[in-house]
């Protein structure tokens, strides 16, 4: 159970259901880690299991990864607190809603901002700590939607697309200085354990015209299942990704960069 | 003549992939309608079924969508739509700054999206439609040399190509993406390494073979390929 | 402004249903074809279109199994033709079971049709190709081999195999101006043709196509993919004829080792 | 302890890939069943050194390929072992150099019966334990030459390469109703392989040296941990970003 011992990992958007349980994992593997969010209301989730580690091994921040002087706050005061920092996890991501037929600049704007333009100012602020250290793992949080055939929002596709492909830039520039980048794709994930909040700014999401394939009320053909190919696994639990978290994180995963991981039960398998 | 009584919007910048796209739907005979903000580049075109538009900013999506809605009052049917902007890659590489960065990733994947919105809306209206999207290899897999924020545009656009493969195949609409390496007119850089194609005596790309690959993707019979991104690069990458 | 002017092609395993649609897809860009299978009886599939052009359309019995037989096809077509630019292989074998059923026989007759056949085709039209420094070559796969498809094990890894091939054949022929494609498309509507059992093959207990969502041979998710347009599960073969045009024509001058993916939307690769 | 109490077979034509992972998990508590080539005192005396624990159980079998040896072998492993939680096969081999169109039928026959009908031998007589119990993970490792174009890659190669790809993908949806998982490995140059040129000289990853065995035991070991039952059919890239998807 030392597989991140004396580590500092920096979660932006720690306060997601995945930050919450992925700061489990990372607390019993050893690390200190330092969760980052726009509001405090995010950190309720995890506040018994802050107090159990007390203050010595887990921070909490204040920061938007809209604004680069929040996320320079953010590493400096990590760097202040344990010292150095070894792993950043981008967390942070926006949905938006609508479709490529009628979405608003400004939700498909706001998704560009945090889920895309968030990890890249994370990605910026941690880099002059890491490149001094001459080692690191960041690790993107995208998803399966920007991957594959989903019926997602538009805005959440491209700009989770576009933060996979980012990571691979990232990859091959951050090499020589020892930083490894690697994206993480989940499919759909088990976050009933949590209330939900919704995003800043977010219209809640309205179905594709002509309804998608799966659903009630598709008029395309009934063939299209597209779900797990697991039996009674429709959807990922939440220790599932922290533990690839853990991996991708952990020294473990050091020769690996540029590649992006999924776990989505079979739902994509990129050939 | 394979595409006779069909009606074309290219949006064509940074590259002459546009421009070479839209001459190859003239010579087969349909109305096309070329957006473009570098006159030069559409200077020596001269067509009566060719029908120039200037964009002043790709970034303003309200400028896209006006025109959009204007193209598709006055054609009443838009059947294809292709989409080649794109911007120089930066060799700053991760010290681009924060305005350069968000100049890159409006221009071409704000750019591109707002282009197709209201064209998309047309097509969707009367049930068919062709979305081909030509974008950069860096966009698609790991290159030296490639800015963040070229990568992230790029591969912003294949995201965009998989939703409405997604979303509109119920009106018909498929949409598809062409990843290029570097081309002859020196636009669609893919960093600093090799990205030179094996293939002897055609090593380098060409506009006209994206123009060839667009045409495929888009006529009538390419009705049940959606969501595809074809590596047009040489055989320098193959996935 | 036809895109296969005289050009001469060869379609192993010509007899098969989309090799026949193929063919009047040929025929109208203007090439001249072989058609070489192993049974005669597959070419009755074709006898319109050999009766409207009896000399721009050849037929041979060989099998993409034997080298020599290859060889003597190739050896016809540039006999009957003058040369050869494009080679189209069609052949296939589906297989049945899955890891731990498949009997080893139908395992090796996949692997030796899917790909070995491949590679003995492409070793055949090489020299003639090397001559003029100029080839088209597709190979027919299948989204068996691509993505996540609940077919029999042999179907998938030879098909998987096959794209593998071909993308290490792309980068041999590459130096003579050769370029190798595959195509990846998914079920096809085949019903305007008479099924023809496989050579070697042993009836497979082919399942009713389960509802989506039934536990069919693989998963939930795995038996059926559907496309994302209406009214069209599988592909009508003029638009499999449509990609196999494009490739076999000047306008993929540019492309070679790809693997293009005709499905309707089942699998989009990131 | 990760593994505790786990069963695991490693299918390896030697090498350090088949050492390190059998050497890792027995460490996290898993008791290991390494089938390996003969090896001519190689891989045993390497062995017996190195991880120096009786949760390793070495084997020899002459070629991966034959269903009677497999079988025999699978009697006898299960006989000791009673169940399997985790298959890993990492089987490679070289076809000869020389022209494209040089290369015997037999040698590309030969070359891809070791590597693609090996494994798909090895898992046909280990699965049904895990079929009948309805858990377990599969890690096939594979090459980075079956999944990209890597320049110099012997046709017969990238044919198998690729083929396991299939068996993976295929693997994971048939027996995805049997809460199986099926994932892979795609590795470039590793430290104490047997490896081709081709791939040693031109799959130059960017970090600017070799993977090690205990890399691609680290990866294993993720696909195959109890934490991972959701991932299936994937194949992750541990080539040092020579080829990322």
């Amino acid at each position: 159970m030392n597989r991140l011992i004396n580590k500092t990992a920096v979660f932006v958007g720690g306060g997601s259901s995945v930050g919450s349980v992925a700061l489990k994992s990372y607390l019993e593997e050893g690390a200190n880690v330092v969760l980052v969010d726009i509001d405090e209301k995010y950190f309720e989730r995890t506040r018994e299991l802050r107090e159990q580690y007390g203050p010595g091994r887990v921070a909490t921040f204040i920061g938007a990864c809209t604004n680069q002087a929040d996320m320079d706050a953010a590493m400096k005061f990590a760097v202040d607190t344990f010292g150095k920092i070894d792993v950043l996890i981008n967390l942070a991501g926006f949905h938006g809603s609508g479709h490529a037929e009628d979405i608003v600049e400004e939700q498909w704007n706001l998704a560009m901002d945090v889920t895309c333009s968030g990890a890249y100012r994370g990605i910026m602020a941690v880099l002059p700590y890491m490149k001094a250290q001459k080692s690191g793992h960041i690790v993107n949080f995208t998803s399966l939607g920007g991957r594959g055939n989903r019926g997602v929002a538009v805005s959440y596709a491209a700009w989770k697309a576009g933060c996979t492909g980012m990571t691979k830039a990232f990859a091959m520039a951050l090499a020589p200085y020892g930083i490894s980048v690697t994206a993480f794709a989940p499919g759909t994930l088990d976050t009933k354990q949590f209330e939900r909040i919704p995003e800043k700014g977010s219209v809640p999401f309205k179905m594709p015209p002509g309804g998608f394939p799966g659903m009630p009320g598709f008029k395309g053909p009934a063939l299209y299942n597209g779900q797990s190919v697991i039996k009674d696994r429709p959807i990922a639990t939440l220790e599932e990704i922290a533990g690839a978290l853990v991996y991708l994180g952990s020294d473990e995963s050091s020769y690996l960069t540029g590649d992006c991981v999924d776990m989505n039960g079979g739902i994509l398998m990129q050939t | 003549m394979r595409f006779e009584d069909r009606t074309v919007c290219v949006a064509a910048s940074g590259s002459d992939a546009g421009i070479a796209c839209a001459l190859n739907y003239l010579a087969e005979g349909a109305k096309v309608v070329l957006y473009y903000d570098e006159p030069e580049r559409v200077a020596s075109l001269e067509n009566d079924r060719l029908k120039l538009v200037r964009i002043q900013d790709f970034k303003d999506a309200a400028e896209l969508i006006s025109t959009g809605e204007e193209i598709a009052r006055e054609y009443e049917k838009i059947d294809v739509c292709v989409a080649a902007i794109t911007r120089p890659d930066s060799d700053k590489g991760i010290d681009m700054s924060e305005e350069e960065y968000q100049e890159m990733l409006k221009t071409i994947s704000s750019g591109t999206l707002f282009f197709i919105q209201p064209l998309l809306k047309n097509m969707m209206d009367h049930d068919y439609g062709r979305v081909a999207i030509v974008m950069s290899l860096a966009g698609r897999i790991n290159l030296p040399g490639v800015s963040p924020a070229y990568a992230a545009a790029n591969a912003s656009l294949g995201g965009i190509v998989r939703n409405i493969g997604s979303t509109a195949g119920v009106h018909f609409v498929t949409a598809n993406a062409v990843a290029v390496g570097p081309l002859s007119d020196g636009s669609y850089q893919a960093g600093t390494g090799d990205v030179q194609g094996i293939i002897k005596g055609h090593e380098v790309g060409t506009p006209e073979d994206v123009a060839k690959a667009c045409e495929y993707l888009t006529s009538e019979l390419a009705s049940w390929t959606t969501g595809e991104i074809l590596d047009l690069n040489g055989g320098r990458f193959m996935i | 402004m036809q895109k296969l002017a005289n050009r001469t092609a060869v379609f192993i395993g010509g007899g098969s249903a989309v090799a026949t649609v193929a063919l009047r897809h040929f025929m109208k860009e203007g090439a001249n074809v072989l058609l070489v299978d192993v049974k005669d009886e597959y070419f009755e599939r074709s006898l319109p279109e050999r009766q409207q052009y009896p000399d721009r359309i050849k037929t041979m019995v060989a099998s993409c199994t034997v080298p020599e037989e290859m060889a003597q096809a190739m050896a016809y077509a540039k006999e009957v033709f003058g040369k050869i630019d494009i080679l189209c292989y069609y052949s296939g074998f589906h297989g049945m079971g899955n890891i731990m059923t498949v009997p080893e026989t139908q395992w090796n007759i996949a692997l030796e049709v899917n790909c070995f056949g491949f590679y003995n085709a492409v070793r055949a039209v090489y020299p003639y190709m090397k001559e003029n420094q100029y080839g088209r070559i597709m190979n027919f796969a299948s989204i068996g081999g691509r993505a996540n498809r609940g077919v029999a094990i042999t179907y998938a890894t030879s098909k998987a195999g096959t794209i593998g091939l071909t993308r290490a054949l792309a980068m041999a022929l590459a130096k003579d101006g050769i370029t190798i494609n595959s195509m990846a498309p998914a079920s096809l509507d085949t019903s305007e043709f008479e099924r023809i059992a496989e050579k070697d093959s042993v009836p497979m207990k082919r399942p009713p196509m389960p509802p989506p969502g039934a536990g069919g041979p693989g998963g939930p998710g795995a038996t059926r993919g559907g496309s994302f347009i209406p009214d069209r599960p599988i592909a009508d073969l003029n638009e499999i004829a449509h990609v196999i045009v494009f490739m076999c024509s000047d306008d993929s001058a540019f492309l070679t080792g790809d693997c293009l993916d005709i499905n309707g939307g089942q699998y989009m690769q990131p | 302890m990760r593994f505790e109490n786990k069963k695991v077979v490693i299918a390896s034509s030697g090498g350090s890939i088949g050492l390190r992972t059998a050497g890792l998990m027995a460490e996290e508590g898993a008791c290991v069943a390494l089938v390996s080539l003969p090896p001519e005192g190689k891989v045993s005396a390497q062995l017996t050194d190195e991880v120096a624990c009786e949760n390793i159980v070495s084997y020899t079998v002459s070629d991966f390929a034959s269903e009677e040896e497999m079988e025999a072998l699978s009697k006898k492993i299960l006989e000791k072992i009673g169940t399997v939680d985790v298959i890993v096969t990492a089987l490679i081999d070289k076809a000869p150099e020389g022209e494209w169109n040089e290369i015997s039928d037999e040698d590309a026959h030969k070359t891809v019966r070791n590597i693609l009908t090996g494994a798909e031998t090895v898992l046909k007589f280990f699965l049904p334990p895990m079929i009948e119990k309805e858990s377990g993970h599969v890690v096939i490792v594979t090459s980075v030459a079956g999944r990209t174009n890597v320049p110099g890659t012997p046709w017969p190669e990238a044919l198998a390469y690729a083929g396991l790809g299939g068996v993976i993908r295929n693997g994971a949806t048939v027996f995805g109703k049997n809460s199986v998982t099926f994932n892979g490995v795609a590795v470039g140059p590793v430290e104490g392989m047997d490896q081709p040129a081709y791939i040693t000289e031109n799959v130059s990853g960017i970090w600017g040296r070799k993977a090690t065995g205990d890399d691609v035991a680290n990866a294993v070991m993720y696909l195959s941990d109890d934490l991972s039952c959701w991932n299936t059919g994937e194949i992750v890239d541990l080539n040092g970003g020579f080829f990322a998807l």
